[in-house]
């Protein structure tokens, strides 16, 4: 039941204080004053808690179990860190400078904190998430091809195949060509590839590493050195950089520009989908080009530089995403530089361990130790079975854990894309494998009772199709 | 597992990658007791305000939150959960969604409004792109009294496709110069856009604007949503996009982020249209159930052909909206809203006979614009060290006007802190 | 699965700050130091997060819906009052006496307001529930039958058959020998009956008023003149008052001793069977023996009194359940004086709305107006349909609601006790009216679907019988 | 609805009830934004205290409580639940108080406990009124180094049905008297109760108590649960009830309520134990679930011969204790264990280098007993007011002692603060 049908004339949840301000009479013109009040709910106090208790019933979480969502990191959440992030909510962004004294502290230390991670020199944190901030890594690039004079000459954005669907989509926004380049067959960029589209047209190459299929792309610094010598930027897009703290930092490998999400990597809870932060670490050429302010240290203390006029501008109100950024400094706090690195190295494992298990059962993209993720390739299991892999993620359902991303990468056939985060005990993991093994069984043995999964949930599966061919935006009376 | 895995060493599992580091330059973990300890320590530098004592505006506003808007929220189901990929065990989250565009089609007066975006600001910058896209043109006449931070990121976000802002100027009355309109629109026009009310607090009169514009041209007003319950919505006066900012709605100030963006448009217009929808439909057994809809307008799909590129998005500060507009409802919007206007025209006058003169004569909501003197800058800090934030002095930015403050009430303050601020203003 | 087999060892989910304090050495003999650690849970923070999460998620709750227990006023408990609790958590109950002067202010403001709704001149709020609250009232009904010297001869507390279980029980505890006397015909209690019991042998009577079948005692003001003429002392359960307010007080009724149960008129939530709070109203006459300390307004302030030589004692240690008592304060200023006469108004209403409804397909055992509360008497429907009381209850959890009270009173063979409280709406009492419909028609149609139920619990009906007959008290391994 | 019901008003609804007021002489009701600031600014006039600032115990202590303790104690699925009257859809209560059950049981090394109590003292008291159950007698040898509050409680409840409390004083070593203990031994001795370690921080030799008590008689022990992580349980000793208060296990200190009382005890005394059980079964598909059992013992059944009256105990309270108990596992609660018993050793030693005396020689856990200058109890007030809560002056409540103090260390205090506190306790 929606909350609109358990509204009811007259009915009120709220009371405000007792007013005493003379009523001056409302002087706006009579056809700009609302006539129809809008159709919001009318409900008591205790409608609405039981609303919201039974939705929030409905939704699988973290908190409830395993969520192995490739490429989104769906770590455990420090309840630490939405302490922390309730001591700041009362403050106003126009506030006096010297009234924000410990907020500007607390992003100048993130900052560097952020940049020791990345190997970068200077960064925004005003990226509200990672596509966000991808758009404005490109930014960055764009105003910085375009001081030097070459932004004519160089239109083009290079993308493996194998990247997230939003690095496409915010280079055409930053006004870029995109040119798509296939994987070679090990799942790496195929460097007589890359070489072939490789010329002084191209402003920037952008890369996953690890990539979209959990490997890491061991030509990197080759790639950064064919980058750098026709002049391109190499952009780091900070999806996958759980894997690799505390062993190598993005610009070291070459990277120009490095995304981070704040809200994978950094623990910061998901919400059902933000908000994230998605801060940009650049090196010093192209620290001019920020977006404004930037937070910089000024002998002991932080200060809001403003005065960038190359920067592109700003691509948000304000700091970003202010209280994202508390909790995952309060993360930081916690794990501190060796915490990290373990972070790094037990995500892997898990991953591999994962991997191994599952082989026994499923074809493994690419079946070569993988960083803290990898790819499930069902393409001959679909045929032989019938059970796609959009079944056996349904039947996860029905196990009472979440399926991983799937259909992802592109350039798997009935990929299934699995990244368990270093949140995850072996008691789980195990718990998974068995899920999984047991689903094969029942693919072979009963195929129907797969592909009518799930069985278990609010709601069995429903109709995606008829939903965006008669779509219904709405709630209608 | 690492036997299980075949592998020696942790070391093993990462021959890939160059060693450029070993660990990183930054101090050891500490147990949350002492965490905790430093963070508050970081807070303590802040100053908080009374919210009755707020008189600042400009975009984010102190309202009062129902105690419940919290503890709903809180809810792990809905904080730890993510996009709603799994449509089956994600009902809460779709349903919430679905329910929240409701709301914002019900309080905008359109018919589709996807389910968030960064803030206002993105919002605003992506109705430019959606109006090139509908239209094929790149001209966008904007108001000068739409919010300048709004303005600062749509000419970043719509420079590098070419768009190109025009502004619109005000008079007098504090509204968008209609003989200015007229003049500059023309055939290349893809859109014109206002703000409802605008930066200054004054109500633009949509109807006379859209009288101006031609059909094909876009009319983009940018909405202040608690407004709308006293405020006529856009949708009736023939908008095609209103977006806006909705940390008003529920939303504690959080030094400005997160808040929320919100955008809603016409049927006509939703395959044009940035963001995610979720729909309606039923499950196999004819159960209502909602789920993630034209999704070939997205990045994962439609890759950079995409219609944005936007993808987590502010679903849990829509979550918040949601719960803030159930308690409230249409009633409780509308006690809000009026008592935000009364409150400012009681301080508007009060001002006036204190001799601060308003700089426009039109009409406004909850805000408005005051001459100050020229030390107004430091009597502002002085006021902050003594629990008053002040209305902000806007002369840096709209250096035409002179010294002069925008003031903002809202329900929160009481005619005692209001006649404070008078008084304090004075000296 | 238990915490217990999540346990792994070694495994943990804390950490301590770093400790500089020099070791002193550990000089306990050495019998008396642990030789096995206890067999706690060893887990890490996910872990502890995921089992008591899903725990919550196989609990019915007010937040989640309809709760109708009969006499536990299971209204909904507004969340300020949680908040308002929060203020007061670090305090020390040894503090010096000047750092909890708000304490104390908060204690003293709400005795006067529930001195003022229950019509008494004096009161305690050191007790922790109800029961408790009737052990204290009857050991100062004690306590002031031996001051004035006939503790000897009244050795008696009378107790109506449709008492709470609760009644007895305290009453024996106190030393009294329980009377229980039946009810008349009416539902109340039979005043012939009471007559041939009461003489100067009786320390108390014991009345519920409304009683347990929701009827108001008509004849109260004739029973307390029989009960003062004997010198016997009358007592007030105050499990019922939600029904009352605004209308009559107990004291004016010539109750003696009254009890409140703040976690039910009050809101204070359930917290799945405590803590509660059962402050003691007394007559002046009566203060002397209250526990100590009795709070006091002295002047403008209010002290602490420690100083009564008659007093009972303490009931427990420091103040009672303090922070129940900001709750149940948070609750009476948000309500006020006529807020909580509308309380009762609507509770009243609620029930009557629901008794009537249901009269239409259930026997109700006194169909007439009734109070807060009311009973279905299915002895009859048992019969005819083989579906019991308990059958229907566990039905009604299929249709996402819980079930009333069931069998009791005991005087009401299957009975099921319905209270919906205030804090209902019609929608939410037409939602249960229509399902207990459908189940009586599935009792006719088709019993043994009834007598199945529950089918979408976290578990199936469960076997009590064996559960007490081999009893497992823990989890072993 | 009236008309359904058939009447004409609600004043009809109330015709049986005497008209003995038209409302109450109390304020209307208020908003909750008003609500709050009232108490609000109730809450300012208490004086709360750095924990690490705190020397003060007796019974309720301050330790460090995991934030995750709070977050999933907030559950509204448990804090707005029953009695699980309904075992199908309680199984989360019933789970975790199997489970808090089973933690108690361990941590005492006893084979039952009971889901919960009122509090320490209560659970004292009722532990007497079962000794008098087994052993139908009632004399009660108990030792007055048991918290004085607990001791008062007991009278209170005992008195009634003629049990009388014989106390047992102490010696020099701060525990109690063996030689009394032998002497006042008889055949209508009921039980015999120590606590452990006592009220002013003594480690009694249970071993050693056991071995002079007949087993007809009832061993009680009154155990200090943070304590039992770093002693042996009392259950090795042949202790037949051990009760106590659970405050110290993840509660915070409340004004000294909600804390908790926790009951334990043999399998064979089970019926004759007060309070709810919560015990394992399985349900009609043979999956493992969890009810209440063994009901006949309590006062719904079997009404005036029930073994207690409890009905509403700290079910709530339970949960925070095992959570926390959860959190911190046998390795965490013996490292708070333990750094309480080393803070308290090096205070001792601190504070005897700057003259204050310890009183006791035996060994202590986190408290002992020091001597303290005349003016103590001024001074005790002087330090509040500088952000200290020193130990409790206890001279007027054990008045032989003379001018003497009770300090408490646990976890929390750091050594800054108790080289602090021995700075000011010197002035």
């Amino acid at each position: 039941m929606t909350i609109f049908e358990r509204s009811k004339p007259g009915r009120k949840g709220y009371e405000l204080p007792a007013y005493d301000v003379p009523d001056s009479g409302c002087n706006v013109p009579e056809h700009l004053l609302r006539k129809d009040p809008p159709m919001l709910p009318e409900v008591s106090e205790v409608d609405v808690v039981r609303h919201y208790t039974n939705l929030a019933l409905k939704n699988y979480s973290v908190d409830r179990g395993f969520y192995p969502l490739g490429s989104c990191t769906m770590k455990y959440n420090p309840k630490i860190n939405e302490d922390m992030a309730m001591l700041f909510t009362q403050l106003h962004p126009f506030q006096p400078r010297e009234t924000i004294e410990g907020a500007v502290q607390l992003m100048g230390h993130l900052k560097e904190l952020l940049c020791e991670i990345t190997g970068t020199d200077d960064m925004t944190l005003q990226p509200a998430a990672g596509a966000h901030g991808e758009l404005t890594g490109l930014l960055i690039a764009r105003a910085y091809f375009e001081d030097i004079g070459e932004l004519e000459k160089r239109k083009k954005v290079i993308v493996p195949d194998s990247a997230h669907g939003t690095n496409p989509a915010s280079a055409a926004m930053a006004g870029f060509e995109v040119i798509e380049i296939k994987s070679g067959p090990d799942g790496c960029v195929d460097l007589e590839e890359l070489k072939k589209h490789l010329d002084d047209t191209v402003a920037v190459i952008m890369l996953t590493n690890p990539n979209t299929l959990g490997l890491f792309e061991k030509d990197i610094l080759t790639i950064a050195k064919m980058a750098h010598d026709v002049g391109a930027l190499l952009y780091y897009d900070g999806a996958n950089l759980n894997a690799i703290m505390g062993r190598t930092r993005p610009g070291d490998m070459g990277f120009d520009i490095v995304h981070l999400n704040l809200h994978k990597t950094f623990s910061t809870p998901h919400g059902m989908g933000g908000p994230g932060s998605g801060p940009i670490g650049v090196k010093a050429r192209l620290a001019p080009y920020l977006p404004v302010p930037v937070v910089r240290k000024s002998g002991e203390k932080y200060e809001l530089d403003y005065n960038l006029p190359k920067s592109i501008g700003m691509v948000r109100t304000f700091y970003g995403n202010f209280l994202v950024l508390v909790k995952a400094y309060t993360y930081i706090l916690t794990m501190g530089g060796k915490g990290l690195k373990h972070v790094s190295d037990m995500a892997v494992l898990n991953a591999n361990y994962l991997r191994v298990k599952l082989s026994k059962t499923f074809k493994i993209a690419y079946d070569r130790i993988c960083m803290h993720e990898f790819v499930i390739d069902n393409e001959e299991f679909a045929k032989k079975t019938g059970v796609k892999t959009l079944d056996i993620a349904k039947r996860l359902l029905d196990y009472g854990l979440h399926a991983p991303t799937i259909y992802f990468p592109l350039i798997v056939h009935e990929a299934m894309m699995i990244e368990p985060t270093e949140t995850e005990s072996k008691q789980t993991l195990d718990t998974f494998v068995e899920a999984m093994e047991r689903i094969a069984k029942e693919a072979q043995e009963n195929p129907q009772l797969v592909k009518g999964a799930p069985y278990t949930t609010p709601v069995r599966r429903l109709d995606d199709v008829s939903a965006t061919k008669y779509p219904v935006f709405r709630f209608k009376r | 597992m690492l036997q299980e895995i075949g592998v020696g060493s942790i070391d093993d599992l990462f021959i890939d990658v160059p060693k450029t580091i070993d660990g990183y330059n930054i101090p050891d973990g500490k147990d949350e007791f002492t965490v905790r300890k430093l963070v508050e320590e970081l807070a303590r530098k802040n100053k908080t305000f009374e919210p009755e004592f707020v008189f600042l505006g400009a975009g984010i506003y102190y309202h009062y939150i129902p105690t419940v808007v919290k503890h709903l929220a809180a809810n792990p189901n809905f904080v730890t959960a993510y996009t709603p990929y799994q449509a089956e065990v994600s009902q809460g989250t779709l349903q919430m969604l679905f329910e929240y565009q409701t709301m914002m089609c019900e309080l905008t007066g359109m018919e589709v409004a996807n389910s968030s975006m960064y803030d206002g600001a993105s919002s605003f910058a992506e109705s430019l792109l959606m109006a090139t896209r509908i239209t094929g043109k790149y001209k966008m006449l904007v108001a000068r009294t739409i919010n300048p931070e709004y303005r600062t990121v749509a000419r970043t976000y719509t420079k590098p496709i070419g768009i190109k802002i025009e502004e619109l100027g005000y008079t007098e009355l504090g509204t968008v110069n209609l003989d200015e309109l007229k003049a500059k629109l023309d055939d290349e026009t893809a859109a014109v856009a206002v703000a409802y009310p605008n930066f200054f607090g004054f109500i633009e009169d949509l109807k006379a604007i859209r009288s101006l514009i031609p059909q094909n041209v876009v009319f983009i007003v940018v909405a202040e949503p608690v407004s709308l319950a006293l405020l006529e919505a856009p949708g009736k006066f023939g908008a095609d996009i209103v977006i806006g900012e909705g940390q008003s709605l529920g939303v504690t100030p959080n030094l400005g982020g997160p808040g929320i963006g919100f955008f809603t448009t016409l049927e006509k217009h939703v395959r044009k249209m940035p963001g995610r929808l979720i729909g309606q439909t039923k499950d196999l057994e004819g159960k209502i159930g909602y789920v993630m809809i034209l999704q070939t307008r997205e990045q994962h799909i439609r890759r950079e052909k995409a219609t944005s590129n936007i993808c987590s998005n502010q679903a849990y500060i829509a979550l918040i909206n949601a719960i803030y507009l159930s308690v409230m409802g249409p009633q409780g919007l509308r006690e809000v809203a009026y008592r935000s206007y009364n409150n400012a025209h009681y301080l508007a006058k009060k001002l006036e006979e204190a001799g601060f003169a308003k700089i426009f004569s039109g009409e406004f909501f909850n805000e408005f614009v005051v001459r100050v003197p020229d030390d107004y800058r430091n009597r502002w800090h002085e006021m902050a060290k003594n629990g008053i934030l002040g209305p902000i002095p806007i002369d840096r930015v709209y250096k035409e006007l002179g010294p002069s403050a925008l003031v903002c009430a809202t329900e929160v303050n009481t005619k005692e802190s209001m006649d404070k601020l008078v008084e304090v203003m004075k000296k």
